[in-house]
């Protein structure tokens, strides 16, 4: 299984029956493919709609419904559609169980870097910062190095999407959770000693008392 | 009552060198193309657009950056045009980043005579650079100012003969916040039908807020 | 004529064609009666609509349509319904033309009280601070005295509605415009003598030099 | 998915003494008249009540009051029910009058997550006590806070059983701001159809806000 795919399946396992969630493109987009068939999860698109359902098939295309990385898709039954303050109102306002975001630098206080790279990379916030300051649970959902250098960090040195707003890290290496001492590592994927993940991480990791085998 | 059925080549005539637009859409998804196509041609220079984002190269805003009608946008994402960063890093364009939801906002505090709104998001980021600091029950939120623009263009699924839009689908996004924060509004549209045929129940941009109405290309 | 048809009749001539207009309970509500076939005025209902029509036939009243009085109601061709944040944006965003709206006094400064008469009647000021603040142009329909007592006064004693908000007071007397100068008597209604408004009135009306009899 | 619909008796459960209750409607029109009269009937006393107004003695919110379940009211209008005019006088009951359109923004407010509002409505008049004044631009504005309940009552008129509310003509009103700005949120409607019966488009609360659904008497 690749990182990508054991990242997805791991934060799959979070979702519960009924929770409204929305996902950041990319891997994040994945985790749609692996939720358990006995529950039920609404997906928000910030572009206006809850209940989005999978891509069409190919010539099934609607020019009038794309997803908020503009590319076509469609909608359960159920679904229901409105305007971009409206979708922004159910963000802000608490009405997103979780978000599941992709990061470029995460750090010890629960600060998110992802929307920007100085000089180089300036795509834009997007409905990112107001997804993590909005939305009960924030979930990031990432490859645990970049080019072998840590993410996760004690300071982040990109600008910041939000401050203290993460609640979990799932990355191939493991599944971290924010708690009042600090980040707590609670569980470890299957082959990884905790040496490893240790050195992969600039961030102080505390090792949960119960420190479980990430299931997939 | 006044006849609003326009064509886009009359309406464009609205629009002058420098003025401050905003334009429906996300991602070129419920954007007016006919009109951003008829801005094109007249050669009209220096605007600065007020959008969700800047589309494609070659389609939505996005072709307006391409073309250079574009001074400034005030837009919440620029990274699915290429064309726009190099436009930025050459300083040929001027780029303000907004959070989407706080752009929602701050368009619907102008159409709705708000003089602003408070949130939390941006806040201890770069967004809050310059903004004032208001502390509710103990919780920090910025003060973000309304929106407004001299033109919007919006793009509707079915229109009626008054002006009544309807939004199919996520074609509404920012349509109807736009519709109402700007002192003349044209509304582009897929289909125009008689008054009465769209369920007053589902009007999502009362009649009173369009000034003309345009036949898009696909009509 | 009486007083109030009077007064109904000279507001209707106000209103232009593709206007839209809110129009308070009670004398305002009979302008109605009286706008010319040939301009058509579309009227806003702060409960949530526009294109509101006349009252239904008897027997004919749908339950799902009220005005802001609360009474059966119905709407026009064309009509759009809507809820009350979006009903009031459009009113405080000055999408509205005119209001039309009775008052307890105005006075010399454009000062508005039409809500509340401490200890005694204290209904609600409803949508109609907002109205006043966010509508074009705001007309005063309302009988020039109260039991003989001047309402267009020096200074409003009763609680405000809203400060230097109204453009003109139509009475059965006559027509007030306010200017840069003060309040501007525009017309006189037949019969009226310069004297007798004079007399029914508290604040300082300058006379228009081109002062008409006011046509209804 | 869990089961929605629940009966008048067991959903007025989520509302006890003391709460503070959001009801939808505008002079009764609109209004959840099942759950009204359940609260009554379960002898619920001590609630404060967010709505437009307290229609008329015998409808409505009126109920409530003549009943005496209500210790405070934060409306825009009492003038149609002479009975909180009187209970006010006698101190039986404390009512907050609030500007129409601002009660609207500060239910959206409350329900969309953001600090407060600023608009230029009660300037200069006593709805300005107590409040902090923001000039933006040379013009002020009354900086007005979000308003949030425990419980809030809705009335559609067609509801699927998912939850998403559609309302006909004007008992929109409140119904989809309160829907958004409470804890816990009670739809009672006239009609309960199929999930999929309301178009996507027309949905006008989405059933995420729904947590449960009573069919009023009309059904």
């Amino acid at each position: 299984m690749d990182a990508r795919e054991l990242i997805a399946r791991r934060v799959a396992k979070e979702l519960k029956d009924g929770d409204v969630v929305n996902l950041g493109i990319g891997m994040p987009t994945m985790v749609t493919n692996y939720i358990p068939e006995d529950i039920e999860v609404i997906l928000q698109s910030e572009n206006g709609f809850l209940g989005m359902g999978p891509a069409p098939e190919a010539g099934k295309e609607d020019k009038d419904l794309v997803n908020a990385g503009g590319m076509p898709i469609t909608a359960n039954i159920g679904a229901a559609f409105f305007d971009s303050a409206a979708s922004f109102m159910l963000i802000r306002g608490g009405h997103v169980d979780a978000t599941v975001l992709g990061a470029l630098q995460v750090d010890e206080q629960a600060n998110l870097s992802n929307w920007m790279i100085p000089g180089k990379m300036v795509p834009g916030m997007g409905g990112a910062m107001d997804l993590v300051v909005g939305a009960k649970k924030v979930i990031i959902a990432m490859e645990h190095t970049a080019k072998g250098k840590p993410k996760i960090l004690k300071e982040c040195t990109l600008p910041f999407t939000a401050k203290g707003v993460v609640d979990m890290i799932v990355t191939e290496m493991g599944v971290m959770e924010y708690t009042q001492d600090g980040l707590v590592l609670k569980e470890i994927a299957e082959g990884v000693t905790l040496e490893e993940i240790a050195k992969a991480t600039e961030a102080k990791l505390i090792i949960d008392k119960e420190l479980k085998i990430m299931e997939v | 009552m006044k006849n609003k059925l326009t064509a886009a080549k009359d309406a464009v005539k609205n629009i002058k060198d420098g003025m401050t637009i905003m334009i429906g859409g996300f991602l070129g998804n419920g954007t007016p193309e006919a009109m951003i196509d008829e801005i094109i041609k007249s050669g009209i220079k220096g605007l600065t657009i007020i959008a969700n984002d800047t589309a494609f190269p070659d389609r939505g805003i996005g072709k307006l950056i391409v073309n250079k009608s574009v001074k400034k946008v005030i837009v919440s994402h620029i990274g699915t045009n290429p064309e726009t960063g190099r436009q930025m890093n050459e300083k040929e364009i001027e780029v303000e980043l907004v959070p989407q939801g706080t752009l929602a906002e701050q368009v619907r505090a102008g159409g709705g005579g708000l003089g602003g709104i408070l949130t939390p998001t941006g806040l201890g980021t770069v967004v809050e650079e310059g903004k004032q600091k208001i502390t509710i029950n103990g919780r920090e939120y910025l003060l973000e100012l309304p929106l407004r623009a001299d033109v919007a263009i919006i793009k509707g699924t079915k229109i009626d003969k008054q002006g009544n839009v309807f939004y199919n689908k996520s074609t509404r996004n920012f349509n109807p916040l736009m519709a109402a924060a700007a002192d003349f509004v044209i509304a582009e549209c897929d289909e125009i039908v008689e008054v009465g045929e769209i369920d007053p129940n589902y009007v999502m941009t009362p009649s009173i807020l369009v000034d003309i109405i345009v036949k898009g290309g696909e009509c």
